[in-house]
């Protein structure tokens, strides 16, 4: 009767312990792949706010010195 | 060796020996899922690693921080269906 | 705050921080250039002026236009560049 409810203590110790282990093994490596992945998600979107930012400005002002230009044309040619 | 530990060490060569001790371990396992053991652990670990941040946190950290946690969560009815199983297989198998 | 808006602010501020931001915009640019991006976008503008009339185009007109076409007309490379710009900045300076 001793005998076997140490046994099964013994059993339960065993399985929890190499249950707790390889969870907390899955747990971390799931958070790291998950902060991996958000890293990676989040330079993306930073890249792309960077460009359309770059392309935004330098796009209304190539345009503005275009239309000046035209515009100085213009006036140069009505003179 | 004592009586309790021949007797003990007997009864577990005899579970090894007919391979009622992975099985147990098998039941085991499965009644911790079953449960909702496992998910309970897996939750708790999730928060030790938002709490402290993942980059304190080592395997082993981790295991010493749930593992009090973990081992009190297991229903007393699961531990009683083991004993229970040990009980029937020693009844069935052993003449000790 | 979420934590990809929590993470894209963390980001951004080590880039503004080091003065990263702006040299990657530099950078950027100067790839624009180089990759003959102005020059085309410089014709296309033209176009629609000369389609709609001069008379008939605002800047706001010609921006709204022409950013479609700007922002296709980029080379992936040069995109991939800029990535592989931050990524390794990320790497070096940052602990996120």
């Amino acid at each position: 009767e001793e005998a076997s409810f140490s046994l099964c203590s013994e059993l339960v110790y065993e399985v929890l312990d190499e249950t707790i282990k390889e969870t907390a093994a899955s747990e971390i490596q799931e958070a790291v792949d998950e902060k991996a992945a958000r890293v990676s998600r989040c330079t993306d979107d930073v890249c792309s706010a960077l460009l359309d930012e770059t392309l935004n400005t330098d796009i209304a002002l190539l345009v503005e010195q275009i239309l000046d230009v035209e515009l100085q044309r213009i006036h140069k040619y009505i003179k | 060796m004592s009586k309790d530990s021949q007797m003990r060490a007997a009864i577990n060569q005899k579970l090894i020996e007919m391979g009622e001790r992975e099985r147990l371990k098998e039941l085991l396992r499965a009644k911790l899922v079953e449960c909702g053991w496992k998910d309970q652990l897996k939750a708790h670990c999730k928060d030790v690693i938002r709490e402290k941040g993942l980059e304190h946190v080592t395997v082993e950290d981790l295991v010493t921080e749930v593992t009090p946690k973990g081992r009190a969560l297991v229903p007393d009815s699961v531990k009683k269906e083991l004993l229970q199983r040990i009980r029937a297989f020693l009844a069935q198998h052993a003449t000790l």
